[in-house]
């Protein structure tokens, strides 16, 4: 469905887990894990969570990984927390976790050592990914969800949290030295908190816009050896490089991006405003789509579409994915692991011809490269055990793990400082260190209530423009009415409105007045 | 050996009445056509009997029992139709086996009665095949011998033999005939052929438009019509009928004078078979009339005559022979006349009618 | 003459070049397509398509190694089965009230059922997740094989009763009077003797079934109910993008069977697939 | 007749008599009788009413609401009034009868066509089965086989390219009329057969006496066929399009996996906006008006086109 990118993201992460969850339980998944006194001895099992263990082998052998640690084990909350005092008091409890369909068989094999440190029995719900979203819901209005835990799309948490569906976490973030403070600013704000209501989610995928180059084919137009942050300084140049690309021939389109209906277009043109300078809200919470910086974006976004590969108007992730890897793009503007994607030659036909680069300018604007989209983790409000449910997430989101994850290419990206800024890390993950860089900049939406379905409403209005059925400016007037219509419906700018923008304006921009992370 | 009843049976179909009030007696053992054009009821009324149509007004009484609301599973009459109705999913021995399987009759006997059914019928040599494997008479056969089987109180037949070519109907309609009486087992016959009609019944009931017309035996239908409807069913080619005015024990019509009994008189219809019409001098008319068209059938001429507006059917001699055109006298056996009246068609019985027997 | 013999319009030539072409069209994608099973990922889609791929078995592997295919397959063979059983049971007595007997709003409940072949699924795919929510079937063979039921029901019903409305009533007279009752008749005659109906309308049914894909969705969770159908929906998506090699795979693996189906009833094809409407 | 000799007379017939063991006559209250045709098919009804109308009535509920998680927010008309606004709800009927409209045209003429040359030729059975393939794939595989050609394996213009009719890659996406037109090569490619079958079983099975009377008379093939067969085979034509009309007016699949209703909104079906609006934007409410709407119009269409189709195809 829609948000199909995520969704299958976990899977892939699941299944990647899988083989060390195998590995670990061996000989100890016959005997029952109720009774604290047959659990393993917790070091045993975090052994076990390493990167023999976790990463794929042909991985380790084609980046040459020595096996030390992808992250900072004084930051991993699994090696930190007190373990002893999990289990004298969740031994023998039960967490019900909602995963995808398929997922079933590999969550409860990755989550098998996180059975052998706490004892908790962790049972499985499974929910199609395909209608995950209603299911929750499903779940959710029925009072008594048939889940403790689950994790979704990180755009949902507004939706999600303002009618008292999920549990607050900052207690048990608190009591169980969660480190909050290792997650980047823009994923805790944006993925953990809701509004200032407190703590609802532990980020989970970690998603963040770039923009990638094909080297062999930029470099025929640079005419050198392409640098990350000054070969494309400008949208404007980005603009002339494809104008370039164009008269090269051989196949290649100049640029791809994503200009499918719904939220994906959405998403393109929040990038490239976002540089503009633009802000989706005034201080009043009014949508001011169609600001100067609003148009501005738009006609960079036009700009670049026309370059674009054919096609573009149908492409979402998965279909601009396609096309990257499969070398029918010289230039591409989508999430961060179309870079950690195009390392997998089982899949990228471009391994070693890319190179992800910091976010180019804008005259007037300002550096804010944009996080978009991604998952977060999340308790019920009913759950039964809403304590237990929180540690079996803080360990699936632990930092170790999710820096595997990203080893592994699967998709699932780390948020954490310790894991972007681990040199052993950058040099499996060719994103990495431009990606951690941009982070402490990065500009997001808002997660407030409806802003789903205000990104799909946009995007078809957006999506029009980019055929050009539409102007930029009546897309961005049109979609702004839309907002306002569905923010209503949702109670803004009445006596049910959650909270005043000030509570999100943190979240929105990191980068103000810090210095640029490049020369 | 059942006796059957039809009480003041009535059958509608929404608007349509299919049977009207209809009494009839059927009497143990007997052998009763229904006879009449198609649409006359006749099938509507053995339906009733065989408990496939409930009626609508009236009793049906089998045996003594008044069965209307008895299914027709449990009436114990057996039924052969036009299509043969053999179970195409069943061998020949399954088909003639059904009804024996539906009533309880113990496995022991099944074999022997099946076979011997067959027997009946010649049909012990395809006992293993298919319905589809068979000739249009063996399949005849073959529904006779599933009716007979089982011996019912009453064998209803709907127009057995009317898929069968005439040499082969012929054939069946002696070995229908013969097994009614050695079976001696109640029959109600349904044809719209007056020559089954008239060579297997005991007696005929005529029916026409839900009614019955007449009801007798094969004889008195033939000779003793009840109405000109009857008259001009019955009988190949039929009784000729000539509409006319009856005055002074004179009847007359164009081209044709007659004398007649006295009780007749006003407008009167004529009915005079052409079998008692004979080619006669001039003097002896009672009608004259040019030849319209002449069938040697080999044992005996069909004259057609054409006499004003009227055509009369005469059964000449085997070797008469005329020209189109010729004239032609005819004079009339006086105490072989029927005298109808037609407004009604009723018969006028005004005179004592001297039958063939 | 022999101008007039060779009849106007009957010109051998242009049949075949009409009928060759159109049988060009139909099978050159699909041999592509099957081709597409046996490539690399990497050379699916690139900037200029590869008509001559390399062989690989990457796609089986993926399919062998990482999903329970063979669950899928049971499953598949399960719901399919147990909804055509369904529809049996419900069907045949349904056709035979609509063809051998005479009541008040007949033809209405005929067309009643005759409708329900139309509602389109989106009008309906909400309120039956909620149903079957309630009725806690979720993510259950039984559950698909009850949807699949119904969805095909109106199908099985229209295909028989043509069928049985060529059965003469004769027959079904003849062994009320032989001494058999309403079921028996229905059980002993009429079901044998439309016996071709009933096979081809369960395997239109199947055909259906296997192919259903929005219900499936919606009930289906794990591999204790995802069907081959839903299997495709585990490589249309998700970070390893579209698998088009493995999405190959499996709707070959799921065309043979309805293939070796459709074969075997080719004769009632179109008597089938027009719900009995039209003889053939 | 000799065995009925043999077997001898009466007599010997009596005691032979099969009876069955006594029992009174059954009898069966008129009631009865009257409702087992009911009891026969209420089963079926039944079993249909629960998938229909508890969804319709389901679907007319939620629409007099705004539906906000567990908030039911009773609104009245104001979603069928939204509706009848929307321009993107007339946009996508408009869509679904273009497409659909032009798809089944597009369908009849080539089956018509086909069934005109192949249903006389000896080699029927093997069209029947070459021309048959298509159908048998799951509509899901199919979509992505056109959306693989048309698309993201660029297929087809590189087809067209090396005919030389275009240079570079065509949008098909980005385009109105190319992203209507994959929507309906795909359809046609995947139904045509459908309609090929049934108009050769219908023609084949008509009376050839007729036929072979015209030609007797000296009409060309093509005259009989447009003058005598295809009057004949009238009634199944209509069951066939009536068949198809209804499928590809509730055309979904391909919609959803080959445009998403791409270029801005211009492919995108009735049954893909309801979807949309359900699935995507969560407007239950407004979507089960949209659902009301299309089950309105697929009543009357059922009233007014099918029963009669149905009714005259009842050979």
């Amino acid at each position: 469905m829609t948000h199909r990118k995520y969704d299958i993201s976990r899977r892939r992460f699941l299944s990647a887990s899988a083989a060390a969850g195998l590995a670990a339980g061996t000989g100890f998944r016959a005997t029952p894990l109720f009774a604290q006194s047959d659990l393993p001895d917790p070091q045993s099992v975090l052994d076990r969570i390493s990167v023999r263990e976790y990463v794929r082998k042909d991985y380790q052998d084609l980046y040459n990984m020595s096996g030390e640690p992808l992250w900072d084990p004084a930051t991993d909350w699994i090696r930190n927390v007190d373990w002893e005092k999990v289990r004298q008091e969740q031994a023998g409890k039960t967490v019900r976790f909602a995963v995808g369909a398929a997922d079933q068989e590999s969550a409860a094999e990755g989550l098998v050592p996180f059975e052998q440190l706490s004892g908790i029995k962790v049972e499985l719900v499974p929910i199609p990914d395909d209608s995950f979203y209603d299911k929750a819901i499903a779940e959710f209005i029925s009072g008594s969800a048939s889940f403790d835990a689950l994790q979704f799309f990180s755009p949902w948490l507004g939706d999600f949290a303002a009618p008292g569906f999920l549990a607050k976490l900052d207690d048990y973030a608190e009591k169980w030295n969660l480190p909050l403070g290792d997650f980047y600013d823009t994923y805790r704000l944006n993925y953990g908190y809701f509004g200032d209501k407190g703590l609802y989610g532990l980020p989970f995928d970690c998603d963040i816009q770039m923009v990638h180059l094909r080297k062999s084919l930029v470099e025929q137009v640079t005419g050198g050896p392409i640098d990350v942050a000054n070969t494309v300084p400008t949208y404007d140049e980005l603009i002339r490089i494809t104008d370039e690309l164009s008269k090269l021939g051989g196949n290649v389109a100049p640029i791809g991006l994503l200009g499918a209906r719904g939220f994906w277009s959405t998403y393109s043109w929040e990038h490239i405003a976002a540089q503009c300078g633009m802000e989706l809200f005034d201080e009043n919470f009014e949508p001011i789509l169609n600001s100067e910086a609003g148009q501005k974006g738009m006609d960079i976004l036009l700009a670049l579409s026309k370059n674009a590969i054919e096609g573009v108007s149908g492409a979402g992730w998965g279909e601009n994915r396609a096309a990257w890897l499969g070398g029918q793009v010289a230039t591409n503007i989508s999430w961060q692991d179309s870079g950690t994607q195009a390392m997998r030659p089982d899949q990228s036909q471009i391994v070693g011809d890319f190179v992800t680069i910091y976010e180019p300018r804008v005259e007037g604007g300002r550096f804010a490269p944009p996080n978009i989209a991604g998952s977060t983790s999340c308790v019920a409000a009913t759950s039964q055990n809403p304590e237990g449910a929180f540690l079996m997430l803080a360990f699936l989101t632990t930092s170790s793990i999710m820096a595997m994850n990203e080893a592994n290419a699967n998709g699932v990206a780390p948020g954490y400082r310790s894991v972007l800024n681990n040199p052993r890390l950058r040099e499996v993950s060719q994103p990495a260190e431009v990606w951690s860089n941009s982070l402490d900049h990065a500009w997001c939406a808002p997660r407030i209530p409806g802003m789903f379905e205000m990104e799909q409403v946009l995007g078809n209005e957006i999506n029009k423009a980019i055929v050009g059925q539409i102007s930029g400016q009546e897309a961005l007037e049109n979609g702004n009415a839309a907002w306002r219509k569905i923010m209503e419906k949702n109670g803004f700018f009445s006596n049910r409105q959650i909270f005043d923008y000030a509570a999100v304006k943190d979240g929105v921009y990191m980068g103000a007045g810090k210095p640029l992370p490049f020369g | 050996m059942a006796r059957i009843e039809l009480k003041d049976v009535v059958k509608r179909y929404g608007g349509f009445t299919g049977v009207r009030r209809m009494d009839l007696d059927i009497a143990d053992e007997e052998f009763l056509v229904l006879l009449g054009p198609s649409g006359c009821g006749k099938t509507t009324t053995m339906r009733m009997i065989a408990g496939l149509e409930v009626p609508s007004e009236g009793e049906v009484v089998i045996g003594g029992e008044v069965v209307n609301e008895v299914d027709a599973r449990d009436r114990d009459v057996a039924m052969v139709f036009q299509g043969y109705a053999l179970y195409p999913n069943m061998s020949i021995y399954e088909n003639i086996r059904f009804p024996l399987r539906m009533r309880g009759i113990p496995k022991a006997d099944q074999d022997r009665l099946i076979r011997r059914a067959a027997e009946m019928v010649e049909l012990g040599d395809f006992l293993d095949r298919k319905p589809g494997a068979l000739s249009g008479g063996q399949r005849q056969r073959a529904a006779l011998a599933r009716a007979v089987v089982r011996q019912p109180q009453v064998f209803l037949m709907d127009e057995p033999l009317s898929n069968l070519d005439a040499k082969l109907r012929s054939s069946m309609r002696v070995q229908i005939k013969h097994l009614q009486r050695q079976l001696k087992i109640t029959t109600v016959y349904v044809t719209h052929d007056q020559i089954e009609a008239m060579t297997l019944a005991d007696r005929i009931v005529i029916m026409e438009k839900g009614a019955i017309r007449q009801i007798g035996t094969p004889d008195e239908i033939y000779s003793d019509p009840a109405d000109t409807f009857v008259a001009g069913f019955i009988g190949a080619p039929p009784m000729n009928l000539v509409e006319g005015l009856a005055e002074n024990g004179r009847f007359a019509a164009p081209g044709l004078v007659v004398a007649c009994p006295g009780g007749v008189s006003g407008r009167v219809t004529l009915g005079v078979r052409p079998e008692d019409c004979h080619v006669v001098g001039e003097g002896l008319a009672a009608l004259e009339g040019r030849v319209y068209g002449v069938e040697p059938t080999g044992e005996t001429t069909y004259l057609t005559l054409r006499t004003g507006e009227t055509l009369f059917e005469v059964k000449a001699a085997r070797d008469a022979r005329f020209n189109l055109g010729d004239l032609v006298r005819i004079g009339f056996d006086p105490d072989r006349l029927c005298y109808f009246d037609t407004e009604t068609g009723a018969r006028l019985r005004v005179q004592p009618y001297r039958s063939v027997a | 003459m022999a101008k007039r013999r060779k009849s106007k319009g009957d010109n051998l030539v242009l049949r075949y070049l009409v009928l060759g072409s159109w049988a060009l069209f139909c099978l050159v994608p699909i041999v592509w397509f099957l081709s597409i099973g046996f490539r690399p990922r990497t050379e699916i889609i690139t900037p200029t398509p590869i008509y001559w791929p390399t062989f690989s078995l990457d796609a089986w592997r993926l399919l062998l190694a990482d999903w329970p295919i063979f669950d899928y397959l049971r499953n598949s063979v399960l719901a399919v089965t147990g909804s055509v059983v369904i529809d049996l049971i419900l069907g045949i007595p349904a056709a035979y009230s609509l063809t051998r007997y005479e009541y008040r709003g007949r033809d209405d409940i005929g067309f009643y059922i005759l409708s329900t072949r139309m509602m389109a699924p989106a009008i309906v795919a909400i309120p039956i997740f909620f149903l079957f929510r309630n009725l806690g079937l979720l993510d259950s063979v039984f559950a698909l094989m009850l949807i699949y039921a119904a969805v095909n029901l109106s199908i099985v019903v229209w295909i028989i009763r043509s069928y049985m409305l060529d059965i003469p009533k004769e027959l079904e007279d003849a062994a009320r009077t032989d001494g058999a009752g309403d079921l028996r008749i229905l059980w002993e005659i009429i079901i044998p003797a439309c016996l071709p109906g009933i096979i081809t309308a369960s395997v239109i049914a199947a055909i259906f079934a296997i192919n259903e894909f929005l219900f499936t969705l919606l009930i289906a969770s794990t591999k204790n109910a995802y069907t081959m159908s839903v299997a495709l929906a585990n490589f249309t998506g998700g970070s390893d993008g579209v698998i088009y090699n493995a999405i190959a795979l499996v709707s070959f693996l799921a065309f043979l069977p309805i293939l070796v189906l459709i074969v075997l009833i080719q004769k009632h094809l179109s008597r089938g697939l027009t719900m009995g409407a039209v003889k053939g | 007749m000799a065995a009925i000799d043999q077997t001898g007379g009466a007599a010997q017939a009596a005691p032979d008599r099969a009876r069955p063991r006594e029992k009174t006559l059954r009898r069966r209250s008129p009631a009865l009788r009257r409702a087992f045709p009911y009891l026969l098919v209420a089963p079926a009804v039944i079993y249909l009413l629960g998938i229909t109308l508890y969804p319709g009535a389901y679907a007319v509920y939620q629409s007099f609401y705004l539906v906000r998680f567990t908030e039911w927010i009773p609104v009245g008309f104001d979603n069928y009034v939204e509706l009848a606004g929307d321009a993107e709800f007339w946009q996508a009927m408009l869509n679904t009868l273009l497409i659909g409209g032009i798809a089944l045209t597009v369908e009849c003429v080539i089956a018509m066509a086909l069934a005109f040359f192949a249903y006389r030729d000896a080699l029927i059975r093997g069209w029947r089965i070459a021309f048959l393939m298509p159908m048998l794939f799951m509509p899901s595989a199919v979509a992505f086989i056109w959306k693989l050609a048309f698309n993201d394996g660029r297929v087809i213009s590189d087809l067209l390219r090396k005919l030389g009719l275009i240079e570079g890659n065509l949008d098909f996406l980005g385009n109105i009329w190319l992203a209507r037109t994959t929507l309906i090569v795909a359809d046609v490619w995947q139904w045509t057969p459908f309609l090929f079958i049934i108009f050769v079983a219908a023609l084949q099975s008509q009376d050839q006496e007729v036929e072979e009377a015209a030609r007797l008379d000296g009409a060309s093939w093509p005259a009989i066929f447009w003058n005598i067969s295809l009057p004949m085979i009238r009634p199944v034509i209509a069951v066939a399009v009536v068949l198809r009309g209804i499928d590809i007016m509730t055309m979904f699949t391909n919609v959803f996996i080959l445009t998403k209703g791409t270029p801005g909104g211009m492919t995108e079906t009735i049954s893909y906006f309801i979807y949309r609006q359900g699935f995507q934007t969560f407007n239950f409410g407004y979507a089960s008006a949209a659902a009301v709407v299309m089950l309105v119009i697929t009543i009357l269409a059922a009233q007014l086109v099918v029963k009669r189709a149905f009714k005259s195809g009842k050979t």
